[in-house]
């Protein structure tokens, strides 16, 4: 069972939170001016990383704030948790 | 050697001391016409399969571990093909039909067991549903029956029908053809048959890269025994697909995620179907061994680690305990857990791609295991043909981009 | 009739009528016979409560206007002199102010005039949104670490002042730790007030009296 | 019937309580044991070497060890007036005694003695590695109908109860600074020194007694009898208050960031009887530690060799330990095989308490000196360079045939000498307990030295100590303890003070070993001794892994799931390393190249409804309920699940049937009034100056122009495009707006809308709170309901005219402060009254008497389901499977072309969902008015289903109800390009065969809406 570390309450179990997969996908400004491809690309396409990961998680039970953290998807240790419109910062390691 | 009865009594006579292998373990060639990355079911069967319908032989299966250690190795064995969109109809229902087959065909007894499949209903939403499913199976010609709860308890008696339970049963649907397999024996089954047809089985043997010519089309892999040319390869790396087509450049639209699973201590025949409950997570048979086999949902996090967290597991038990609570005493014996590939639409995908020679199979979710016979059925079509096969036409990548989704999630809540 | 179509001040959350139906009105029995000397099991007044969004920048002014400076360390809480004003930390610009039943609507309507067309500044009546419980006694934090995940040691982090979020059982509730640290309070939502008391009563079955081993 | 009597329990000594002694029955019969004993030690006591058959062959199997990784003796534990509370599979070695247990031998028939299972035996030349996979694939009819039931039915252990466990389970969250895993030497030191410095210290250990080892060996710590010294640390960790001592408990499995999970047996030992009220059976712990050692100890070794699972062959170390624990003689006449000097103690042992130990066969030329001079001072012979070849006895070993070993280590297949014994001992090193280790991630080591898998590098924060860490000699194992315990408090940042790390302790130098895997006779001769039995529950023998690797299963994993080795109930503590040993010779590789299996949770079996605690009956998820809801049950209502809402179904009066109800609640609210609990509607209060920015972007259709006053219907989509939620929100005032959701999607939407605003849009100024459970809301409907909300308002003028549809306003009604919504969902005159939830029953007992004489009637979510149906209003979830667009269910209307964007629009453009041949949404007519199609039912064109599958669908029923007002069945349905085939006849095709149905507008009652505004049509 994950422990994530809340930016705002601190430590808390991983039933919690709520996944919300990766971090740092921006929406299209102009989504009409996408091609079928590029819009499937937004809507559909993830990077889905062996390794580290920067993926967004939301305190559902607890502050209900979506917040960014860095995790392996390997050992599942979570290396970095940053709040939303930070950028990543350097994976430790 | 061909198995059968006799074949068994000479070997007793020698103390089993004349057992062929049942695979060779070669060292690779220089190069072969196809390259299938991936030594699980999905992937031997699409060797066999290239060999057998397709004459194709010149073909290597690269493991990077050991053979069917897998996705094949650690699912839960259920086998049905009650699907509600005719396009998945029809893919499963060739499995199943290959299946029926299939011990025969490898001359290797792969314990297809089909005791029935029942997929649980406790909402009107899900008796809605499911009266859907049940429908439209029986119009695509796949055995499949609506069941009121009278019905479900005298198909399965020891489930709690009774309304004391939270969410109470309101009604089943029922395949009889469905049940479950040894998932070993299927991998080994296929590879015994892939190599007596001259397919290279090569353990041990993890590919790092795939190499491409100028125009981009694919001219082999590169591996941790060396580089393998080959004219066309094809990916069937449960667990890793992502990792895999990325080497090639391609991003798919597929997620990683745990799903774990258990069983029991064996217990003596107690049940002799498999339940399923999507809505509240559970679904078990009894192997022939005795233990209970038991899964649910997978865990919400991406992941590559076969590790899962354990409320999962407590939730899934909580709600067995619910359904059956006769087991409440029995013991958990073991646990594990498998990474599978999710798509958006809960629909797999068996494609071409937009490298030349390079061919995807994966993203079956939870539900691969069932799937394996067809899947190498067409996938090998895919490959000798360069195009899909008909039945997994509609599973191409490009139906992300046309929206033309086959979206089994109401039906698959859990798809298994 | 024209605006603002806001409930005039004067109307407390009783109304007129001044009704308040407690859900669990059927289970005070049950907690009554739960308790004893251990732990106890008994539900809360009620009190107004109004959900604040507010900048640290407004903070100063809430306070003139509420009573009571809201905290900004999480998981805290703060109270006036005569305890009747608490404000609880709920989230990053986001408070639970509880004030005497039916103060919401005036409450709420200060506040909006303390900072009229502040954009970032949200109130919002949640007086009837929740039930609160009131668990007490020496094997309260034991009753509640059945089924909730948090460190309830009373060396823990949860002392007097603090307050948390999380999830009891298979509901959220927020616990309020009192200034005795063997009273929590639990506020659950109405609709899952009558679970979490079941789930609270089972949970304590054989406990509240002998001090054998559970 | 006359019971046993304890022949073979010493008359003095064990840390048993002779005081206290209980009766149990095995098989029938009566025994006696005392409190202290488990299971095992008793039926010892008593001469019974036989418990139980094995699972292939049902050979006759034995005691082997005295803990957690006996492979052999498992019982069906019960009472027989008890059958809700009998227990299959129970390991004999850790089943606690308890006064009137009935214990019975599982899987043999008629008896165990006279087991016909035993047939199976002679089929076990046949039944080697792989036998299912190689037969039985001929004829499907032959597999389905007789091979696999038999093959079922063979299988399996004990037997399930037939009734439902009454006992109660408990959960328990804890946290500590320090855990500590094992309460024999290692562990009672590293808690000992944890346990001074104020850190919150765990000592978990699966014994009911602490002191591991210590209970069975002759040792002394500092001058103290071992017994004793544990006694004294246990006493002293009681005193303090910063240590929870948890006995009798397991931990069974190791996760991510130092979370372990531990069984605690709370009663299991007292008895099987019901326990106080509430008082749990079994309470599964949640532990997260900032820091854990390790201290699990390690398991002996068996030997492999000819018909080497005979009762009465028994681990040397377990022998010690039933002889100094227990006070029980294992057997009389005694021959040690082992390969290691550890071993030579228990010989010594049984000697001195008066057994007769033939001779020690030592496998090795050169064994250490200080333990065979031992011996020989003894008089006991030692026989180096030999090993046991084969066994002789069927119900308890009698003899063993020992042999020389040639100089390749083979063993010279003719017998040196044939000793008879009725005990017959065997050491083959010690194994390293390492599987939490493992399960934490940790990796092993191979340590050919100490001929066992070792902890290497670590990936928690976690130290080992003891013999679970290779360190077998005691005074090492008290050390490293105590140095693990404090290392351990000062990384959990707390001061252990000076850690005591040396102790003073007697032990005899025993450490030399040399690994001997398999006894293996000479080529030619490798069956002409028995069977070497590799894993003794499964059955199989060195002979099977040889074979898988001539077969080509070469990697571990392949091997065991070949053979099945360690898959059995001990998950093979005694067989995998063996086994290991035995395919690396096969292979010809060293082991480490052949690497280990995996370990995985849990250590030993967890009870199912442990796992499950509270969570079960009404707990397994919440009810929510809504402030009318006892009103309902008064009522009579039948309840609906919606989520985890319970919603009142339909309010049958007696003798009525649903069908009845329903039709009668239809009319009432077609021709009276009828009142509604939709409290259950999801309710979001939006504040902000963006707030109606934002409702553009999310919902389909335009809100820049909605009134303060004013309420709009909004359909939200996913970024697919496919609709997701629907619902009417309202403009309270300039910057603030309440939203409603569906019951289900709730919690859904409000996660959908603040994932947009935290992280898509955090620009906009906009606030979301939940006021779901503020409001209780109910809702009155018909041609009546004006004269209805008249009489509830009185003084206001809330009539059609004065309070036009589609517009809000607070109200004061039966007296209560309200929000008085015009709206309707019926088609009828409708309002919704929302009152604070707290007033919820008042304000609908306040309708209920405002309605006597207007024959108001409460209706559920069936009726409301007919009547919105009727108006071919859709419900999400119901009409929408999460795979139709607004256009697809003819919401044209609602969806925005002028605004640049919303969630979803660009999808609706892609070339799939722009098909004009998609499933509509149409209405349906039956040709047969009685009719009501099942939900679900398939439509096709006339006749097609009577063609062979796979049959062409058109599409399917999305709803389907009787409608009193059209006196007629009448369908909702998805049909590809329905819209443009109205007016045409299709058929449904049910098993029964097809009805004829006429695709027609959704909307099939009172197109023009003068309902709405009370002029019923």
């Amino acid at each position: 069972m994950l422990l994530i570390e809340c930016p705002w309450c601190g430590s808390r179990e991983e039933p919690e939170f709520h996944y919300g997969g990766q971090a740092h996908v921006a929406r299209p400004a102009d989504p009409s001016a996408l091609s079928d491809a590029d819009w499937a690309a937004y809507v559909f396409l993830r990077d889905n990383p062996k390794g580290v990961f920067a993926e967004r998680w939301c305190h559902s039970a607890g502050c209900r704030r979506w917040f960014n953290v860095l995790r392996d998807t390997v050992s599942h240790r979570v290396l970095a948790v940053y709040r939303m419109g930070e950028t990543p910062p350097e994976a430790p390691r | 050697m061909r198995y059968s009865i006799w074949s068994l009594a000479r070997n007793a006579l020698s103390h089993h001391a004349d057992w062929p292998r049942q695979w060779r373990s070669p060292d690779p060639k220089l190069a072969y016409d196809v390259i299938i990355v991936g030594g699980g079911g999905h992937g031997l069967a699409t060797a066999y399969y290239l060999a057998k319908e397709h004459g194709i032989t010149n073909v290597a299966v690269l493991e990077k571990g050991w053979l069917g250690g897998g996705n094949t190795g650690r699912n839960t064995t259920i086998v049905r093909s009650n699907y509600l969109f005719d396009e998945s109809a029809a893919l499963y229902e060739l499995s199943l039909k290959l299946w029926e087959g299939l011990s025969r065909d490898l001359n290797y007894n792969v314990m297809l067991s089909q005791r029935g499949v029942l997929n649980l209903a406790h909402s009107l939403q899900d008796v809605r549903a499911g009266r859907r499913r049940a429908e439209a199976n029986r119009l695509n010609g796949i055995d499949s029956d609506w069941l009121d709860t009278a019905g479900v308890a005298r198909v399965c008696p020891i489930l709690n029908t009774s309304l004391s339970l939270r969410y109470p049963v309101m009604g089943s649907t029922f395949q009889p053809r469905g049940g479950t397999a040894r998932h070993d024996a299927v991998a080994w089954g296929y590879a015994r048959a892939a190599d007596a047809r001259g397919v290279d089985i090569i353990q041990n043997c993890e590919v790092t890269g795939i190499r491409r010519d100028g125009s981009g089309a694919v001219t082999g892999v590169e591996t941790t025994r060396g580089v393998i040319g080959a004219k066309k390869v094809g990916i069937v790396t449960a667990g890793h697909t992502s990792v895999l087509a990325e080497m090639a450049g391609i991003r798919l639209p597929i997620q990683s995620h745990p799903l774990q699973a258990l069983v029991s201590e064996p217990i003596k025949p107690v049940l002799d179907q498999v339940i399923m409950s999507g809505a509240i997570h559970v679904y078990v048979s009894q192997s022939d061994k005795g233990e209970l086999v038991i899964g649910a949902g997978i865990d919400s996090y991406n992941s590559y680690a076969q590790r899962g967290s354990f409320h999962v597991l407590e939730h899934q038990t909580a709600a067995l305990v619910e359904l059956f609570p006769i087991f409440a005493r029995l013991r958990m014996m073991r646990t594990w857990a498998g990474i599978v590939d999710t798509c958006p639409d809960a629909s797999p995908i068996l494609s071409t791609t937009s490298v030349p020679g390079l061919y995807i199979n994966g993203g079956w979710g939870t539900g691969g295991f069932k799937a394996t016979p067809g899947s190498g059925f067409v996938f090998a079509h895919t490959i000798a043909r360069d195009a899909p096969h008909p039945v997994n036409a509609p599973f191409s990548l490009d139906r992300f981009t046309t929206g033309a989704l086959i979206d089994e999630h109401g039906a698959a809540a859990v798809a298994h | 009739m024209d605006t603002p179509l806001e409930m005039g001040p004067e109307m407390g959350p009783g109304g007129p009528g001044g009704r308040w139906e407690n859900p669990l009105l059927a289970l005070e029995l049950d907690m009554a016979a739960a308790s004893g000397p251990l732990v106890t099991l008994s539900c809360a007044p009620p009190r107004a409560a109004i959900n604040l969004r507010a900048t640290e920048g407004l903070l100063p002014e809430i306070e003139r206007t509420y009573g009571v400076r809201p905290s900004t360390t999480p998981n805290t809480w703060t109270a006036s002199a005569d305890g009747s004003r608490i404000a609880l930390w709920l989230g990053p610009h986001e408070w639970l102010l509880l004030a005497p039943e039916g103060t919401a609507p005036s409450v709420e309507a200060a506040i909006r005039d303390a900072r009229a067309n502040d954009g970032w500044l949200g109130v919002c009546d949640v007086s009837h949104n929740y039930t609160t419980l009131m668990l007490r006694g020496r094997r309260a934090r034991l009753v509640l670490s059945k089924g909730c995940a948090l460190d309830l040691h009373p060396r823990g982090p949860w002392r007097p002042g603090t307050c948390a979020q999380t999830t009891l059982a298979r509901t959220r509730v927020l616990l309020r730790v009192t200034d005795d640290p063997d009273a929590i309070e639990l506020w659950v939502r109405n609709s899952f007030a009558r679970y979490t008391v079941a789930w609270l009563l089972d949970a304590m079955t054989g406990i509240a009296h002998e001090p054998g081993d559970f | 019937m006359t019971g046993r009597t304890q022949d073979f329990r010493l008359p003095k000594g064990g840390v048993i309580d002779r005081s206290r002694s209980i009766r149990f029955r095995f098989n029938g019969q009566w025994m006696g044991g005392y409190s202290g004993d488990t299971l095992a030690s008793a039926l010892l006591a008593n001469g019974v070497h036989l418990v139980g058959r094995s699972m292939k062959y049902h050979r006759p199997r034995g005691i082997m060890a005295a803990g957690a990784e006996d492979p052999g003796a498992l019982v069906q534990r019960g009472l027989h007036d008890e059958p809700a509370r009998t227990d299959p599979d129970w390991r004999a070695t850790q089943t606690a005694l308890v006064d009137g247990l009935e214990v019975a031998t599982i899987g043999a028939w008629p008896s165990l003695e006279r087991d016909m299972g035993a047939a199976m035996g002679l089929a076990s030349r046949v039944m080697g590695a792989g036998f299912y996979y190689k037969i039985m694939h001929g004829s499907r009819w032959m597999w389905e109908h007789v091979q696999e039931p038999l093959i079922r039915r063979a299988a399996g252990f004990g037997d399930c109860p037939d009734e439902p466990d009454p006992d109660v389970y408990d959960h328990r969250h804890v946290h500590c600074e320090v855990l500590v895993v094992g309460a024999g030497p290692a562990g009672l030191a590293a808690a000992v020194a944890a346990a001074r410095s104020g850190a919150r210290v765990i000592l978990a250990e699966q014994d009911e007694r602490f002191g591991g080892n210590l209970l069975g060996r002759r040792r002394a710590i500092d001058g103290q009898d071992g017994v004793d010294w544990a006694a004294a640390m246990e006493a002293r960790l009681r005193a303090s208050p910063d240590v929870r001592l948890l006995p009798r408990t397991t931990v069974v499995g190791y996760y991510d960031t130092n979370y372990l999970v531990a069984l605690e047996r709370v009663t299991d030992h007292l008895g099987l009887g019901p326990a106080a009220p509430g008082r749990p059976r079994q309470r599964l712990w949640h532990i997260r530690a900032k820091r854990v050692v390790l201290a699990t100890g390690a398991h002996e070794r068996p030997l492999v060799f000819g018909d080497n699972d005979r009762p009465g062959i028994m681990l040397a170390g377990a022998a010690q330990t039933y002889l100094r624990r227990w006070a029980v003689l294992p057997g009389r006449d005694v021959v040690l095989f082992t390969n290691n000097d550890r071993a030579y103690e228990a010989a010594l042992d049984l000697h001195a308490a008066g057994a007769t130990v033939r001779a020690i066969v030592d496998s090795r030329e050169a064994p250490g000196a200080a333990m065979p001079a031992a011996a020989r001072a003894a008089g006991i012979r030692v026989m180096t360079g030999c090993v046991v070849g084969g066994t002789s006895g069927t119900r308890r070993v009698t003899g063993a045939s020992i042999m020389k070993r040639s100089t390749h280590g083979r063993a010279v297949p003719y017998a040196l000498d044939a000793l008879p014994c009725d005990l017959l001992l065997v050491s083959g090193g010690l194994s390293p307990v390492v599987h939490l280790f493992s399960q934490s991630g940790g990796k092993l080591r191979y340590d050919p030295d100490r001929v066992a898998f070792v902890p290497d590098r670590s990936a928690q924060a976690l130290g080992n100590a003891g013999a679970c860490n290779g360190t077998f000699d005691l005074a090492g194992c008290l050390s490293e303890g105590a140095a693990a315990g404090a290392e351990a408090v000062r990384l959990a940042g707390f001061d252990p003070g000076a850690a005591r790390t040396s102790f003073a302790v007697d032990e005899p130098d025993a450490s030399a070993v040399a690994p001997l895997w398999w006894a293996r006779p000479a080529e030619g001769h490798e069956h002409a001794w028995g069977q070497p039995f590799v894993d003794f529950q499964n059955d199989t023998t060195a002979h099977d892994i040889r074979q898988a690797v001539r077969e080509g299963f070469e990697s571990v994993e392949h091997v065991k799931r070949y053979t099945l080795t360690g898959f059995g109930t001990d998950q093979g503590k005694t067989a995998n390393i063996n086994a290991i040993g035995i395919l690396a010779e096969a292979l010809g590789r060293p082991i480490p190249e052949v690497g280990t299996t995996t370990f995985r949770p849990p250590y030993t079996p967890v009870t199912f409804a442990a796992m499950a605690g509270r969570d079960r009956g009404e707990y397994l998820d919440p009810a929510r309920l809504t402030a009318i809801h006892d009103r309902h049950v008064a009522l009579g209502a039948m309840f609906e699940d919606v989520g985890q809402w319970k919603r009142p179904w339909y309010y049958p009066r007696p003798g009525e049937t649903m069908h009845q109800a329903v039709a009668r609640e239809c009319r009432a609210a077609r021709e009276a009034v009828g009142v509604l609990d939709a409290s259950t509607l999801g309710k979001i209060d939006i504040q902000g100056p963006d707030a109606a920015e934002f409702l553009n972007r999310v919902y389909t259709n335009a809100w820049s122009k909605l009134e303060i006053g004013r309420v709009r219907y909004g359909v939200m989509c996913r970024e697919d495009g496919m609709v997701f939620d629907d619902g009417t929100t309202a403009r309270i005032d300039d910057t603030r707006y309440l939203m409603t959701t569906t019951t289900g999607n709730a919690a859904a939407v409000l996660d959908h809308l603040e994932d947009y605003l935290q992280t898509e849009w955090p620009d906009l100024r906009v606030r979301l709170t939940s006021v779901t459970e503020q409001w209780a809301t109910v809702s009155i409907a018909g041609p009546k309901a004006g004269i209805l909300m008249g009489r509830l308002a009185s003084g206001q003028d809330l009539s059609p005219a004065a309070f036009p549809f589609m517009t809000w306003r607070p109200a004061i009604v039966a007296g209560l402060h309200a929000r008085v919504f015009r709206i309707s969902f019926t088609g009828e005159l409708q309002y919704e009254i929302n009152v604070p939830w707290h007033q919820g029953g008042a304000l609908w007992d306040a309708v209920m008497c405002a309605g006597v004489g207007l024959g108001i009637t409460p209706y559920g979510t069936e009726t409301m389901h007919v009547l919105r149906a009727e108006k071919g209003f859709i419900i999400v979830g119901q009409e929408t499977d999460g795979t139709q667009t607004p256009l697809d269910l003819g919401m044209d209307w609602i969806v925005s072309k002028k605004k640049p964007d919303f969630i979803g629009q660009r999808s609706l453009t892609r070339p799939d969902t722009a098909r004009a041949d998609r499933k509509q949404l149409v209405g349906l007519l039956p040709k047969n008015k009685r009719l009501v199609f099942p939900e679900g039912s398939q439509i096709v064109e006339t006749g097609a289903s009577r063609r062979p599958p796979p049959v062409p669908m058109l599409g399917f029923v999305t709803s389907a109800y009787w409608s009193p007002a059209l006196d007629s069945g009448f369908a909702l349905a998805l049909v590809a390009g329905g819209r443009g085939r109205i007016g045409d006849t299709v058929a449904v095709a049910l098993p029964s065969g097809e009805q004829a149905a006429v695709i027609c507008d959704p909307v099939m009652l009172d197109r023009e809406g003068a309902r709405r505004d009370g002029h019923a049509a």
